[in-house]
């Protein structure tokens, strides 16, 4: 077990009141696991991403533990993070595009960051360089300005620099939606040797493009306002989903097309709830067909099968 | 990188040529005969007298020819570093009055300028998400960017020169002095520069101060600050990007600012009756002297624009992007 | 690294002023040698254990670079720039120049109305009053050394015949010639004795030596800095804000008269703003201040150590009068009897109180200065002389025919509306304010005037009008006339006939008064005698009685002839009990006496 | 007036992705908006000065009619509760607070009309150079530089030799007209990163007029950037007033703070000890115009939630 995460809970701090963008969440990533998480945005899962590696102001540690690699993981002490970051957890944003430093050549960048990090740049250089050619860069990029890149090789660049110091877990963050398909399909492929190279243990891809987890992903979760919904191995979620969000979610979708799940669902009328105040038992009761009195109560998320966990009554409930 | 300063040099020779051109109309489209003006202010004359005085400002002055060959002979003369003659020095050449007051208001503006410049931003940055900075010393700023330049000014030649005698009252260097390369000497123009100079300090001290913490608060606040922070990157490394990258709006703020600040400059130094430019622009207005004017002003813009000139290099050195782009790369 | 790049800018900078004053500035070329640098900074004042140099006849050290300041006159109020110019025909000539460098035949005092031989040691007119004839003062050194004689005196005044200079003395004069050591002047008919008069005190006499190769049309482009006179000073040097001036220590009037201006450094400092010029009297960076300050009178009791004049109201002489002006070609102004009302309605006291705190004095009706008080007919005065009562200007406007129309605002006689533009130069701060409150007077007595304050070159546009055009104005305040030998003047400016160039050169008779009879009086006026006080006193008497009952010009208030002094470093200085000399710096004062006020200063000794 | 507090001209707006708010988003961001205000020391505070002086700049002159320029006590009295003259009176015993409330009334006056005038000019400029760019750009660019560069003092000296009498309604369109430049420069920016926004390219592709674009595209969307950029011309536009009133280049006749300023220096009111004629002008731009900064960064973090101190 790479990454265990039980019972997190982070909420949004706003003046409305705590947005419970993440309300209890628990699951774990297995070693050399690539596991796609995907849901509406603002289903938390952007949320849960960054709380693993840093909380920003708003965000609130509520509680829940995460442990990686059988060390836990401060994740409320931003300062006892900092030995996690890059070293051990790392990111790679969804604002890729932008995550360099605009009036900084990339090596000077680079150097600067790890020097900073108590590296010495002159060692990792070398690997560095080896990587830059790996996802198919120039090497003379390091003596480029961001802007000189098109957005592929920015995304790529940022790639080689977050997973460097070979990190345990990678977080990798919407990091397609700004891409067109074809470049889509290099940096999933990317990720993928990624893994294969071992340059990161395990890795979280979040993106609300479920077609592109059917390429990288071992396994998906499904989160659905704040909680999780499912989560099994990629084929399973395709082929047989049990919860009737991940179906609706996946039936929406035709085997290659429409990408944006964020946007309007055909399949799934209603929009999901406020989090402010979540309604008690399943959240999803409101949009669901199946929906029937037990929904009222929380729904537990347990192993319907292997591997595969799922939170709906309909499935695990008595008359399942 | 010629393509682009050749296309700025351009339009700032235009820009020259149209600010000069309205410059030069000042004195023509007055209304009201300098000549007139001069004549009354030498005093009662016999009425033969006068008229003869007459006769003779109208042809020093040039003025007795058509318009367009004026405008001509205004620029040939320019070239010629000629400026005209100023009425209200009875004839002194325009240029020799600006000459001798231009350092006063140079050694005023531009130590003032990059002194405050460089200490708001740092300032500035310093305060920036440091509360008790933020909340302290900050506020300050605000009062000194609203603060009129002749305000602050006589505030400060009220208590500092007028009550407590610290410092010299008015003037350029003292009544009781001449000129010489003397320790005695130097010390006495200091004493005259210092208020003045501070006055114009402290108040655009604030202006940069304040822009400057507001400025990097955005730049903390982006994206490649965020992902130095997730990939552990300690506080230093990410406000020193966010410092430089800070800095390029604030430089281009300089050059917007340049003519605001002149124009304090020139409020500044009539309040001390500091023998630089600001103060032979009031004596011009006062004695309708727009010959005099016109070199003046003629010597400002050439100044602004210079200045706006250097700031755009600056700005190329500092900014990778615009050099960038130049190159052509993608952008 | 930054801070260290902007220091140096900044060092760099003030060492361009240092570079720039020292080449700016006109100081002997020797002044900027390091070596006269061992002086010590000049407050506090020791320097008066040693009395003033040239009482005993040593040279101040021509190289000296700081003025000690028990030995520096610090003055202000004539220069209103830079000085630019040293030429003594030049009207805008620097403070000075006429007084302290070159010299008059005479001296004439206003106060005592009386001529003290100055570069001349006597003059006196033939029995049949004809000719005149100067006697040369001997022993008169020009600053170089050589003598001044009367070929030089002679020059002096040939030299008006350039007509670069445009004066008219030889519209009245025949020849001048030197004999011997008398210059022996020949009039043009019967010779205009008054004229003469002045010109007797105001013309400068220069060295022929040197001005001979100057006297041509570029006469008045010869800047002649630093030149040479007779006088008890010399040039030391200018800048842009300020003229010095080190005594002559070969003054031919020690010897003569025995008479020694005590400071060694007079420095006139080119008037600044209110507020810097108060502050440095106050604070005793200035002695002498000729120019119009706020709140004198509250100071002159503050004990602040600065004194005026008179020690109570007035505190001022009168230096001139400031005349309401209007302009008699418009309607209703070209009605007598209109501009008579119009004089009842104002009330010159409002002005001397509200506007100047009692520092100036309100006007004869004749608008004589008090210098002239000699020549006023009182007892016609007090029949026909205007005064402020609102009620009798209504009544006196009704009795002309004028109706009362809305608001009991008075209308023409035609019954159109009256609305009047009194404009005064914007930025005349004391006159702005003296505007409104003669605004508002007329406005009591149901005469509409509006206070307009355009800028200067506005304001002289309407007043003279131009080549082509007639002047526009409606109403404007002026006071050209300063005190002098001669009533004559006085009235040479109101009824000057015919009216003279238009425009730019206009400089006379602004209300374009149009009356023969006037004129000739004044022309009588001028070719009487000095001497023949009675008839003088008939001539103006019938010429009052015309400004009295036809108000041509309004008189409203005497101008002060500001002068506050500071006692910290100079004392005795003029006044009304001790010695009543002229307390001014500006042009024609000197030879007005006001050189006395120099030779009677005390240096305050500190023990 | 120096460097603007705030104003950047390639700050974008920030858009704010984590944990947005689903559902009736836009009600509640509004009710947040209003939320944080009160919330907000700086926006509390400067909103209050503002409120205070444009209260005394109204009511004041109804409340205290006395005419500022005519006598209404001695000359040059102590502020004093009774009889009237609470803050003295000047050198020719005029009532100070009225000329004060007066002034005050004027300095509002200039700011709004005088700012609002600036911001208009620098809005059109600036959205049409940004939006059209390519030559248009070049050329609004230049009329720019030009004015950035002329004294506008000299044009200030020939109008107003031609006006025999100038007013504050003057004086600001003058300031209006002068103090857009850099206002233009900033939305230009601004305009020139929304341009490229998927949201106007939909908007030109769905054929609207470059004028419907940036009215109802590019304008709202940056209506926060505006707003703080009318602020600033707001402040700047009174500090201007103030100097040209101070140089007697102000309105003749009529009151305004800089008048008052430069009627206490010219008859050297320091010096004889009415400081209580010279200060209230002071401190009354000051305030007013400090309160305009301040506010202008409280607006900045309420419209920009990164900016926010949590």
């Amino acid at each position: 077990m790479s990454l265990q995460v039980s019972d997190l809970r982070v909420y949004y701090r706003t003046l409305a009141g705590d947005v419970k963008a993440l309300d209890g969440v628990t699951f774990s990533i297995a070693d050399k696991e690539i596991m796609g998480l995907a849901g509406e945005s603002g289903c938390g899962k952007s949320t849960l991403g960054n709380s693993l590696i840093r909380l920003d102001g708003r965000m609130k540690y509520v509680g829940g533990s995460v442990n990686l690699d059988g060390a836990e993981v401060p994740i409320w002490d931003d300062n006892d993070m900092v030995p996690f970051r890059f070293r051990e957890v790392s990111v790679v944003p969804q604002y890729a595009m932008s995550a360099m430093n605009p009036t900084r050549k990339i090596g000077k960048m680079v150097s600067e960051l790890t020097e900073s990090r108590g590296l010495r740049f002159r060692e990792i250089k070398e690997e560095l360089d080896r990587r830059i050619d790996l996802v198919g860069l120039d090497r003379d990029v390091l003596k480029r300005y961001p802007i000189e890149l098109s957005g592929g090789m920015k995304q790529r660049m940022v790639m080689v620099i977050s997973t460097l110091l070979d990190p345990s877990l990678l977080i990798a963050d919407e990091i397609t939606s700004a891409l067109d398909v074809s470049t889509q399909r290099a940096v999933a492929e990317t990720l993928v040797s990624f893994r294969d190279h071992g340059f990161v243990k395990s890795m979280m891809v979040i993106t609300h493009d479920i077609s592109i987890l059917y390429q990288i992903a071992d396994s998906i979760l499904i989160m659905y306002a704040g909680k999780l919904a499912e989560k099994a191995p990629t084929g399973t979620i395709i082929d047989k989903p049990r919860h009737p969000y991940t179906q609706m979610l996946v039936s929406s979708l035709p085997e290659v097309g429409v990408r944006y799940v964020n946007k309007k669902l055909a399949g799934i009328p209603g929009s999901p709830p406020s989090l402010l105040d979540p309604p008690t038992g399943c959240r999803f009761r409101a949009r669901c067909p199946f929906a029937f009195s037990k929904c009222l109560e929380e729904p537990p998320f347990v192993e319907v099968d292997t591997d595969h966990s799922v939170a709906c009554w309909k499935v695990s409930g008595p008359d399942a | 990188m010629r393509r682009y300063f050749g296309r700025k040099l351009f339009t700032y020779l235009l820009t020259f040529f149209v600010a000069a051109t309205i410059d030069w109309l000042i004195p023509r489209f007055m209304p009201g005969d300098p000549v007139a003006v001069l004549v009354t202010k030498t005093g009662v004359f016999s009425p033969t007298q006068a008229a003869e005085m007459v006769k003779y400002y109208t042809n020093l002055f040039g003025l007795n020819q058509p318009l367009p060959v004026q405008y001509l002979n205004f620029w040939t003369s320019l070239l010629h570093g000629n400026l005209g003659l100023s009425v209200y020095g009875n004839g002194t050449p325009v240029f020799d009055m600006i000459m001798a007051a231009a350092p006063y208001t140079l050694a005023l503006l531009v130590p003032a300028i990059l002194l405050s410049w460089w200490a708001g931003n740092s300032f500035g940055a310093l305060a920036a998400r440091r509360k008790w900075l933020d909340n302290t010393v900050l506020p300050m700023g605000y009062i000194l960017t609203a603060t009129p330049y002749m305000w602050l000014a006589l505030v400060l030649s009220f208590t500092l020169s007028f009550s407590l005698r610290i410092f010299p009252l008015s003037g350029g260097y003292g009544f009781n002095l001449e000129p010489t390369f003397t320790w005695l000497f130097f010390t006495d123009l200091v004493a005259h520069w210092i208020l003045p100079f501070l006055s114009l300090f402290l108040v655009m001290f604030g202006g940069w101060a304040i822009g400057m913490r507001n400025m990097i608060i955005y730049e903390l606040e982006s994206d490649y600050s965020r992902y130095l922070a997730s990939l552990g990157a300690p506080q230093g490394l990410i406000r020193k990007y966010a410092f430089r990258n800070a800095m390029l709006p604030q430089i281009t703020g300089l050059a917007l600012q340049l003519g605001v600040i002149v124009a304090g400059a020139l409020v500044t130094e009539i309040v001390f009756s500091y023998p630089g430019l600001g103060h032979l622009v009031f004596a011009a207005i006062n004695n309708e002297d727009y010959f005099l004017l016109q070199g003046i002003f003629l010597f400002i813009i050439i100044g602004v624009l210079l200045a706006n000139f250097i700031v755009d290099i600056v700005y190329v050195l500092v900014d990778p992007r615009t050099r960038v782009a130049m190159r052509g790369g993608t952008a | 690294m930054q801070l260290g790049k902007t220091k140096v800018v900044a060092l760099l900078a003030v060492a361009a002023i240092v570079a720039s004053a020292c080449g700016g500035s006109t100081a002997t070329p020797t002044a900027a040698a390091p070596g006269a640098t061992t002086v010590t900074t000049p407050p506090p004042v020791t320097a008066t254990e040693t009395p003033a140099p040239a009482v005993n006849g040593t040279l101040p050290p021509t190289d000296t670079t700081v003025y000690p300041r028990a030995e520096t006159l610090y003055t202000s109020g004539k220069q209103w720039g830079a000085p630019s110019t040293w030429n003594p025909f030049d009207g805008n000539m620097a403070m000075g120049v006429v007084g302290l460098q070159y010299e008059t035949l005479f001296l004439y005092d206003p106060i005592k109305d009386a001529y003290t031989p100055w570069l001349a040691s006597g003059g006196s007119w033939d029995s049949a009053k004809t000719t005149y004839t100067i006697n040369v003062r001997q022993g008169v050194k020009w600053s170089d050394g050589t003598d001044m004689t009367a070929a030089d005196v002679a020059f002096s005044l040939n030299i008006y015949k350039n007509a670069a200079l445009g004066s008219n003395f030889f519209t009245i004069v025949d020849k001048v010639v030197a004999s011997g050591n008398n210059v022996v002047i020949t009039f043009k008919g019967t010779p205009a004795y008054q004229e003469f008069a002045s010109a007797l005190y105001n013309d400068p006499i220069v060295p022929a030596a040197i001005w001979t190769a100057k006297n041509d049309a570029n006469i008045l482009k010869f800047t002649n800095q630093g030149g040479v006179g007779t006088g008890p000073y010399t040039y030391k040097t200018a800048a842009q804000d300020r003229m010095v001036w080190v005594k002559n220590p070969s003054w031919w009037a020690t010897t003569a008269l025995s008479l020694t201006v005590k400071p060694t450094y007079i420095v006139d400092i080119v008037n600044s703003s209110n507020n810097a010029a108060l502050g440095e009297l106050l604070s005793g960076g200035l002695d002498l201040d000729n120019n119009y300050l706020p709140g004198i009178a509250q100071i002159v009791n503050g004990g602040y150590g600065v004194t005026t004049y008179f020690a109570t109201a007035p505190y001022m002489l009168g230096g001139n009068t400031a005349w309401l002006v209007p302009n008699t070609k418009k309607a209703p102004l070209s009605d007598p009897a209109f501009r008579r009302a119009l004089a009842e309605a104002i009330n010159p006291d409002n002005v001397v109180v509200k506007d100047y705190g009692n520092i100036v004095a309100k006007a004869d009706p004749t608008g004589l200065l008090p210098v002239w008080s000699k020549y006023i007919d009182t007892a016609q005065v007090t029949s026909l002389g205007a005064t402020f009562n609102a009620t009798k200007a209504k009544a006196d406007l009704a009795a002309a025919g004028y109706k009362t129309g809305a608001g009991g605002m008075v209308t023409n006689k035609d019954g159109s509306a009256i609305d009047l533009n009194l404009e005064v130069p914007d930025g005349w701060s004391d006159w702005m304010e003296a505007e409104n409150l003669i605004a508002a007077d007329a406005a009591a007595a149901g005469i509409k005037i509006e206070a307009k304050h355009p800028a200067y070159a506005t304001v002289v546009d309407d007043r003279n009008g131009t080549a082509t055009a007639a002047p526009t104005f409606d109403l404007v305040i002026n006071n050209d006339v300063q005190i002098g030998n001669t009533p004559w003047v006085y009235y040479d400016y109101i009824f000057r006939q015919p009216e003279i160039a238009a425009g730019a050169a206009r400089n006379r008779n602004y209300e374009q008064y149009d009356n023969p009879t006037a004129w000739a009086l004044v022309q009588k006026l001028d070719q009487t005698p000095t001497d023949d006080l009675a008839a003088m006193k008939t001539i103006c008497s019938q010429l009052q009685k015309i400004q009295l009952t036809d108000e041509p010009v309004i008189p409203l208030w005497y101008n002060g002839e500001w002068s506050q002094v500071n006692n910290s470093v100079w004392t005795n200085w003029p006044s009304s009990t001790t010695n009543q000399i002229q307390p001014a710096t500006w042009n024609g004062y000197w030879q007005m006496g006001a050189i006395y006020m120099l030779t009677n200063l005390k240096p305050v000794t500190h023990s | 007036m120096t460097a603007i507090p705030g104003t950047s001209t390639d700050v974008t707006p920030a858009v704010d992705d984590a944990g947005k708010i689903p559902a009736p988003a836009a009600k509640r961001a509004r009710g947040e908006l209003l939320f944080f205000s009160l919330r907000s020391k700086k926006f509390v505070i400067s909103m209050a000065v503002l409120l205070f002086l444009a209260f005394l700049a109204i009511f004041g002159p109804m409340v205290d009619s006395t005419d500022p320029l005519a006598q209404a006590g001695l000359p040059m009295r102590h502020p004093t509760l009774d009889a009237g003259n609470w803050f003295g009176t000047t050198y020719f015993g005029d009532d100070v607070f009225s000329q004060f409330v007066n002034g005050l009334r004027a300095s509002f006056f200039v700011g709004f009309l005088g700012g609002g005038l600036g911001a208009l000019i620098g809005m059109f400029v600036g959205f049409v150079a940004g939006y059209r760019g390519g030559w248009v750009d070049e050329i609004l660019n230049m009329i720019t530089n030009v004015f950035l560069v002329i004294p506008t003092l000299a044009v200030l000296l020939v109008i107003t030799s031609y006006l025999k009498a100038r007013g504050v309604m003057f004086e600001a369109i003058f300031i209006g007209i002068t103090s857009w430049p850099w206002a233009a420069r900033a939305i230009r920016a601004q305009t020139f990163s929304l341009r490229s926004r998927d949201f106007i390219d939909l908007a030109k592709l769905s054929g609207r007029s470059g004028w419907k674009v940036i009215v109802f595209e590019i304008a709202p969307n940056m209506s926060s950037y505006l707003f703080l950029t009318y602020i600033l011309l707001f402040g700047g536009a009174i500090l201007i007033a103030a100097s040209l009133d101070f140089i007697g280049l102000g309105p003749t006749g009529g009151m305004s703070l800089g008048l008052m300023m430069y009627n206490s220096v010219t008859w050297a009111a320091l010096q004889l000890g009415i400081w209580w004629w010279f200060v209230p002008p002071g401190v009354g731009i000051i305030a007013l115009v400090g309160a305009l900064y301040v506010m202008n960064v409280g607006l900045d973090e309420i419209f920009n939630p990164k900016l926010r101190e949590m």
